[in-house]
């Protein structure tokens, strides 16, 4: 039976690196079953850490799981004749085995430092050095994203602030940052395209950052137990051009302006509205704390 | 088999008990499908033309009157007072209590308040309009405004009857804000408003409600009346001697009249015009005789008042 | 009184004269119920523990349904349940699913079976003590598990049938009662059981402590000591320098709950429209007092596991264990540091980004010891003569999972990698690969490597061999491929991912895995069917029937009251296997040395 | 031995058979119907002939969950508030069909806390403040329609896509549009379906002897109908309790179509001052006898004025102020504790119905159904020295009310509750 066993260890490492290998190579029946793809600036660095990390623990996977096998087909004590190996241990060993592991470990730490500070640390400024003000507010709450933009006044918190649930436009190819907060309990706002993932704690203020270079229609996850409701927690992220997403942003400060029933005809007296909004984005970005 | 396996086989019982097949089911329906999909082509296809014999109503051949007393006979129930909460100088001045209303008796006569008696049969629709059935004395009143008025956070007519071709103007003589929060039901339109100080607002109902409904004031919780509107002119609320009159009611037709008092939880036990006589749910059938008075002298004990 | 008439398992050995007439209630109830017998209790919490492993993977597998058939009727208990919605799980329900199902297994299941059950036993028994130092002492950490048992056993009557903040229960979620359905009275019942959980391992570690100090037999001295016993005696001390916080940290958020204080709740919060909290206070310093207590928690689960899983290597490989020395350094090295660690839990919740950094440092730095260990099992195996019996199968397993834990966690301590990972599967099958693929395994093969001291009969070899085989491949079917989807950013703890157009697609993977999760509870009935019929149909055997070293095969099988008929003398360490100096493959701990000075052994250096 | 195994085995049966999964039914109007046959026939319940027939009747009106059906009147009202294949795509099991349409959506999405039957009594409900909506009483809050009318389909669409923020009910904007429309269909029918019970009931009470469906004649063949024969009594008699019965459904229904949105005129544009002025306005109105707000909303507009009242649904059913110990028998039969309403804290800048001017203008001069808020009162057509308002005035007032949220009273400790996580930058 050892040889058996011995196999069945032996398919540990086969079957361990062969699903990963499936799963990256994307065939069938795991199509998808890899990072998502990544379309924030500063997100493919944790993709290649990632993968740098996968890769190390993979060679070292697989070296000690194969040596277990060997060890484990050799040693059969049905198969193996010679008298066992009498040893208490070598302290060479113990001290070759002991540095190298925490060399390489340390090693991974500082190589990673940088990366981190990127992603919570350096907050993206504007040309003038100040950090560069957030373009929309998003407050978690059960069940929901609140995501206020600041409306004609360029400023956040006034009454002519433009407020959606869970539908957030951004952007493309701009350093974006948004304020994040929650009203009751623990959310965390995770956006996985763009390998940002923050938890929000309510009394507290917080910024997240990303720079997305690639249009399109996203998923905004919770990422944080907040209630019965978490998995209903879902946002949708637009990332579009600038000119589009002023449109839009006119339009939905428009929308929420309106003020009579039945509506008026489309076009009439909407366009003071329009301009404002639009004067208002160019005040975020102008705006400084 | 020994004892010791009935201690098993009541313990795997208990287990299955704990587990909750032995909880408490919703009710759910009780017949035979068939009978359904019999009833669904039955009502999808309905039969054209006169759907069986229906039993025609004769005309009336005249007019009559009813009027009558409604009495309390035992014990009057003590009239429970309100809690006032809010903006006392208003509306308990003097911090004098402020009794409910749902059963006022009168002390001399032991008349009973604010009992409404209402026409609902034979015409399930009263023909509104027609001569043979409505006296040409209503026409006039048909479009009347009346007067719903309210002060010191009372309602000054606790129990309103109205047609629905008539209006209400709901006033307000207090110094203070009320709203008045009008349930209609059936036809009746439901509706709550705002009256302001010394102002008022009108409503008008549009259809009949099947019985008395609630008007409430929100701001006041402890104010309460009611309104009953019907399509035909044939009601009377009972005044605090506990009197009504209905005049110019068709006769020789059976007629069939409906009694509610707010406090009343049944009519069984009632004598009228000193014989002992049940109104199941308050209705009873009555003939007039052409031209004729008829009087209704009803007692009803006060064990019928839950006293 | 059938069961009564049991002859007290041992009893006749120590002083037969019980075996004839059958005892009274009184004796029955001493002996068996509120025994102060660490064998006795050892065993109580292995009965105990063992249902509540039970309960757990029901609970897992209600999980389990629901990710692979969302919202569609739970087959046969779907109406006991959930009957109000037609056997649909209801979303507060499965918030409580996967709370209890961590609640249980952590506090009911692998705590209490590794220090509790195989602690107790074995302790005394190895360092060649005839009881624990505090019997009473002893008696009561058990039986302050059973206001924990029915405490959080109660909140599975009422709606949402348990807590449901998820077994961290962090604030504000599980202190604002009105903030999730199980956070009213059912989190209430949590944090006591908690507590009482928390008074029963300290009421153990202090014995642990005492004992392994102080009893142990002539010639034991500390680093003759069996490496269980090292792992048992780090683990107590864990115990009692970490539980303190978390006792202090349950009790102040039961006074946010009960008493409108406000550690935990920051100023000005109003959840599901209730009353508006006291405020004041700060969410993370929860964070940072839970995983204060349940990071080195974490060790106290797995240490215990690594010290019997080394026993059981070295003797099956018939050869010592290799670095013995290094092995008692890296337990002692993992506790030391996982005092220092708790950071890693925390990198995404808003706690200062400099901390993270020098947290990742030090997890990154926790993960050397474990790696010495692990060649340290190679180094055993490595030129041994390997006897592949179950529980040697199962130690095996155990390093061999311990593997891919062990890397896995090396992911989530690089914090930018933890950006994207936190809290999605690859955590969940990080922490199942220690917790169910490393301890479980181990606690099986303990199980079975102990089970003829416990009982004095063998259990079934071949249907051991199968349980294990089913066990180790439906285990990797289930938990491995969380790696994958933890890939994808799958999220833990969402009631119906697929609402999100990022995981619809791995709707198919889930439903594999939850596959492979039933049928690998399923296989543990054969486990069960092999534990209860060799308990009284097993072939009976001798005091030492794996030829093993360490002391507690010098006892009778079971041990009597009082465990050795003979006091046992130490004259070496646990793993002399092999030794040149005796003709055997083993050299037991009480064997005197050979006369002749010529056969003794000398080492190289 | 065997007969442990004999009751292992009756347990195994009683498990799979007893406890396996549960027939999906709608359930009976139980606290209604306690509440009229106590009313209109002096006695506790139905008795379980008038149950048969009213469950008879629900079922060949509406069918079951797993599989609805339209109630077929000649005239179609009903055909046209709702579509069958929408229905049929919201109602049954979740999944999906043969063409991958989905299937279930109602009981995915809506079941567990508004209930298979829509009577706001899922199993997540009773942890929900406010609880969720109780479609059976046809009575909806935040619609452009006036007073207790029903609300137009555009309301209910609006309620499902953004959701109501300040309560659990999330924003289903995400969902495609025909699911949607699905959903929305799918509460309407609900809704009908429970008007239609809660007036069989009262009219079964009030019949005099008591029964809806005396007679069920059996199915007539095609041919016969052909031949335009006369109906047999049977057949007439059941005709009779039909005609009853399509009269109630028509008239509910017809209550639905009539459902039409409030106009509103357009606010006056203003610029800063203009705008202060309409604040300054509107706030005198909010603290006047007319509009009355500070009344319920009190005197800082925190929503603590009236705080002790409750919403019609309790108040039908008995009135907790005055008869508490009423409820037990109610909440026997499914009610939910009851809540106070509590008027909205206008301060939090959270508007439930919407905080479109146009939406708060809609709560001013529509009131909010089932609560105690009422509608302004507007000054009569014709009678200048009448008090009440003209819109100007209801716009002045919704100014006031959006500019309440961002007086800078509202949250002193805004600064110190959001300190922000510390940061270092370059």
């Amino acid at each position: 039976m050892g040889r058996f066993w011995s196999i069945l260890f032996l398919m540990v490492p086969v079957f361990g690196v062969g699903v990963f290998v499936w799963a990256m190579a994307d065939w069938w029946p795991m199509r998808g079953h890899w990072l998502p793809e990544n379309i924030n600036a500063h997100g493919g660095v944790i993709d290649s850490l990632f993968l740098f990390i996968l890769i190390l623990t993979g060679v070292i996977f697989v070296i000690t799981s194969l040596a277990l096998f060997w060890f484990l087909w050799k040693y059969d004590a049905a198969k193996n004749a010679q008298p066992v190996t009498f040893t208490h241990g070598s302290h060479t060993l113990e001290v070759v085995w002991s540095i190298l592991p925490a060399a390489t470990l340390v090693f991974i730490a500082i190589y990673q430092m940088d990366a981190w500070a990127d992603a919570k640390m350096r907050r993206p400024t504007l040309p003038s050095g100040e950090l560069k003000p957030p373009l929309a507010e998003i407050t978690g709450r059960q069940f929901e994203w609140r995501i206020r933009y600041a409306g004609p006044d360029g400023k956040i918190h006034t009454p002519d602030d433009i407020e959606l649930g869970n539908d957030l436009h951004v952007p493309v190819h701009e350093e974006i940052v948004l304020s994040i907060k929650s009203q009751d309990v623990l959310h965390s706002f995770f956006l996985p395209n763009l390998r940002v993932k923050q938890d929000v704690v309510p009394g507290m203020k917080q910024y997240v950052w990303f720079q997305p270079n690639k249009t399109g229609v996203y998923d905004i996850v919770c990422a944080e137990l907040c209630g019965w409701g978490h998995y209903k927690m879902r946002g949708r992220l637009t990332v579009e051009p600038r000119a589009k997403f002023e449109v839009w942003l006119a339009e939905q400060a428009k929308a929420q302006d309106q003020s009579e029933y039945p509506p008026k005809a489309p076009g009439a007296g909407t366009a003071n509205t329009t301009a404002g909004a639009a004067a208002g984005l160019q005040g975020t970005v102008a705006a400084a704390p | 088999m020994t004892k010791h396996d009935w201690r098993w086989v009541a313990g795997l019982a208990l287990l299955a008990a704990l587990a909750g097949c032995a909880r408490r089911r919703q009710p759910t329906e009780r017949f035979d499908a068939s009978s359904v999909d019999v009833l669904r082509t039955a009502f999808g296809s309905a039969v054209k033309g006169p759907a069986g014999p229906k039993a025609a109503i004769p005309d009336p051949d005249g007019w009559a009157t009813l009027k009558g007393t409604f009495k309390l006979v035992g014990q009057p129930p003590a009239r429970k007072p309100l809690d006032v909460n809010r903006d006392h100088s208003v509306c308990a001045p003097g911090g004098k209590p402020v009794l409910g209303e749902d059963l006022v008796i009168d002390t001399a006569t032991n008349g009973i308040k604010d009992v409404a008696i209402y026409l609902i049969g034979p015409h399930p629709k009263f023909p509104v309009g027609d001569s043979k059935w409505e006296h040409e004395s209503y026409g006039k009143t048909a479009g009347d405004e009346l007067l719903f008025d309210q002060k010191q956070c009372v309602f000054l007519t606790h129990l309103l009857a109205i047609r629905s071709s008539q209006k209400v103007r709901v006033t307000n003589s207090d110094p203070v804000g009320h709203n008045t929060n009008i349930n209609g039901i059936g036809g009746a339109k439901s509706e709550s408003i705002t009256v302001p100080e010394h102002g008022y607002s009108m409503y008008q109902p549009g259809g009949q409600s099947p019985r008395p409904f609630k008007v409430i004031c929100n701001i006041h919780p402890w104010m309460g009346a009611m309104m009953l509107v019907r399509d035909s002119p044939f009601f009377a609320v009972s005044k605090a001697d506990g009197s009504f009159e209905i005049p110019n009611l068709p006769s020789g037709v059976e007629l069939e009249f409906q009694v509610f008092q707010e406090a009343a939880k049944n009519y069984k036990e009632l004598t009228v015009n000193g014989k002992a006589a049940t109104w199941e749910q308050g209705k009873f059938k009555i003939k007039l005789p052409k031209d004729q008075t008829e009087t209704l002298n009803v007692e009803i004990k006060s064990a019928a008042f839950g006293a | 009184m059938s069961a009564i008439s049991l002859p007290a398992p041992g009893a006749h050995e120590a002083h037969g004269d019980h075996s004839g007439h059958t005892m009274s209630v009184g004796e029955f109830v001493n002996t068996y119920v509120f025994s102060r017998d660490h064998k006795i209790i050892g065993l109580q919490f292995l009965f105990s523990t063992l249902l509540w492993f039970l309960v757990g993977g029901l609970l897992a597998l209600g999980i389990r349904w629901q990710l692979a058939w969302p919202w569609s009727n739970m087959p046969v208990i779907g109406r006991m349940l959930f009957s109000a919605e037609g056997g649909q799980i209801s979303p507060e329900f499965y918030t409580t699913l996967f709370t209890m199902h961590a609640t249980v297994m952590i506090f009911f299941v692998i705590i209490p079976i590794l220090a509790g059950a195989f602690g107790n036993y074995l302790i005394p028994l190895m360092i060649g003590a005839d009881d624990m130092a505090f019997p009473t002492l002893n008696m009561l950490s058990y039986w302050f598990m059973w206001p924990a048992f029915l405490l959080i056993g109660i909140s599975f009557l009422w709606p949402p049938y348990g807590a449901g903040a998820g077994w961290t229960s962090y604030p504000p979620l599980s202190a604002v009662p009105e903030a999730a359905p199980g956070s009213a009275f059912a989190q209430t019942l949590w944090l006591l059981g908690v507590t009482c959980v928390g008074v029963s391992s300290m009421l153990g570690s202090v014995n642990y402590m005492t004992t392994i100090i102080q009893m142990r037999a002539p010639g034991m001295t500390m680093f003759r000591l069996p490496l269980t016993i090292w792992a048992m005696f780090i683990t107590a001390i864990l115990q009692a320098f970490a539980l303190p916080v978390l006792t202090a940290a349950g009790f102040m958020q039961l006074m946010d709950r009960l008493l409108g204080t406000g550690f935990f709740l920051p100023e000005g919060l109003v959840v599901n429209n209730g009353l508006a909290a006291s405020g004041g206070g700060q969410p993370l310093l929860w964070q940072h007092l839970f995983w204060f207590y349940s990071h080195p928690a974490v060790y106290i689960m797995i240490l215990p596991a690594m010290g019997m899983v080394s026993d059981i290597i070295s003797c099956f490989a018939r050869k010592p264990i290799f670095g013995y020395k290094p092995m008692v350094y890296s337990i002692s090295g993992i506790a030391g540091l996982g005092f220092i660690v708790w950071g890693h839990h925390m990198f995404m919740s808003g706690m200062n980004p400099l901390l993270g950094m020098t947290f990742m440092v030090s997890t990154m730095m926790i993960a050397l010891p474990s790696a010495v260990k692990v060649f340290n099992w190679l180094g055993t195996v490595w030129g041994g003569k390997i006897q592949f019996t179950t529980p040697m199968l199962f130690a095996l397993a155990f390093v061999s999972m311990f593997i891919i834990g062990g890397l896995s966690g090396i992911f989530m301590a690089a914090t930018p990698v933890d950006i994207f990972i936190h809290d999605t599967y690859f955590i969940v099958a990080h922490f199942h690969y220690v917790l169910f693929a490393g301890t479980a395994m181990a606690v099986m093969g303990a199980i079975y490597f102990w089970f003829p001291k416990m009982f004095g009969r063998m259990m079934d070899e071949n249907l051991g061999k199968i349980h294990f085989f089913l066990t180790f491949i439906f285990l990797n079917g289930t938990f491995y491929t969380m790696h994958i989807l933890g890939a994808v950013g799958f999220p833990r703890r969402l009631a119906d991912p697929y609402d999100y157009e990022t995981f619809r697609h791995l709707l198919p993977m889930n439903q594999f895995m939850s596959i492979c999760a039933i049928l690998m509870v399923a296989s543990q009935v054969i486990f069960a069917y092999n534990f209860i019929r060799s308990m009284f149909l097993g072939t009976p055997v001798g005091r030492n029937p794996w030829g093993a070293n360490s002391l507690e095969w010098f006892a009778p099988s079971p041990p009597g009251h009082g465990n050795f008929d003979k006091q046992p003398i130490v004259y070496r360490g646990p793993y002399e296997y092999g030794s040149p100096e005796v003709d055997t493959d083993n050299y037991p701990q009480w064997q005197p040395p050979p006369a002749d000075p010529k056969r003794r052994y000398k080492p190289e250096h | 031995m065997n007969v442990r195994f004999a009751s292992l085995a009756l347990l195994a049966a009683a498990l799979a058979v007893g406890c396996g999964p549960p027939k999906v039914s709608f359930v009976r109007y139980t606290t209604v119907a306690h509440k009229i046959a106590q009313d209109q026939m002096g006695q506790p319940e139905f008795s379980s002939e008038q149950w048969r027939d009213i469950d008879l009747t629900m079922a060949m009106l509406f069918g079951t969950p797993d599989n609805p059906e339209i109630p077929a009147l000649e005239g179609g009202e009903v055909g046209q508030m709702m579509s069958l294949s929408r229905l049929k795509m919201a109602a049954g099991p979740v999944g999906s069909d043969e063409q991958g349409n989905p299937r279930g959506l109602y009981r995915e999405h809506c079941a567990h806390c508004h209930g298979i039957t829509g009577d706001g009594a899922g199993p997540t409900a009773v942890f929900l403040n406010p609880y969720p909506r109780d479609y059976r009483l046809g009575l909806f809050k935040f619609k452009s329609t006036p007073d207790k009318l029903r609300p137009t389909h555009e309301d209910l669409k609006k309620t499902v896509l953004e959701g109501i923020p300040g309560t659990a009910m999330p924003s289903f904007k995400l969902l495609p549009d025909v699911e949607v429309e699905a959903l929305v269909d799918y509460v309407k029918y609900l809704s009908l379906r429970g008007e239609v019970e809660r007036e069989l009931l009262m009219r079964t009470s009030q019949l005099t002897e008591g029964r809806l469906m005396t007679v069920v004649a059996k199915a007539p063949a095609s041919g016969e109908k052909a031949a335009g024969k006369a109906a047999t009594p049977e057949e007439a008699a059941q005709q009779a309790q039909l005609d009853a019965v399509r009269e109630a459904v028509k008239d509910i229904a017809g209550r639905w179509k009539s459902a039409k949105s409030a106009e509103v005129p357009a606010r006056p544009e203003m610029d800063e001052q203009k705008l202060a002025a309409s604040v300054a306005r509107g706030r005198d109105l909010f603290y006047g006898t007319i509009a009355n707000c500070i009344k319920c909303h009190g005197d800082s507009a925190l929503g603590d004025g009236v705080t002790n009242d409750y919403e019609d649904w309790v108040k039908d059913l008995y009135d907790p102020s005055k008869e508490p110990k009423a409820a037990r028998e109610y909440l026997a039969r499914g009610m939910l504790p009851p809540r106070n309403a509590r008027p909205r804290n206008l301060r939090l800048g959270v508007f439930r119905g919407g905080h479109r001017p146009l939406d708060i203008y809609w709560r001013l001069t529509n009131g909010i159904a089932g609560t105690p808020m009422p509608k302004v009162l507007m000054k009569p057509e014709g009678d200048p020295n009448a008090k009440g308002l003209v819109p100007s005035d209801v716009w002045d007032l919704v100014n006031y009310v959006q500019s309440l949220a961002y007086e800078p009273i509202n949250n002193p400790l805004a600064a110190a509750s959001e300190a922000e996580n510390l940061r270092i930058t370059p």
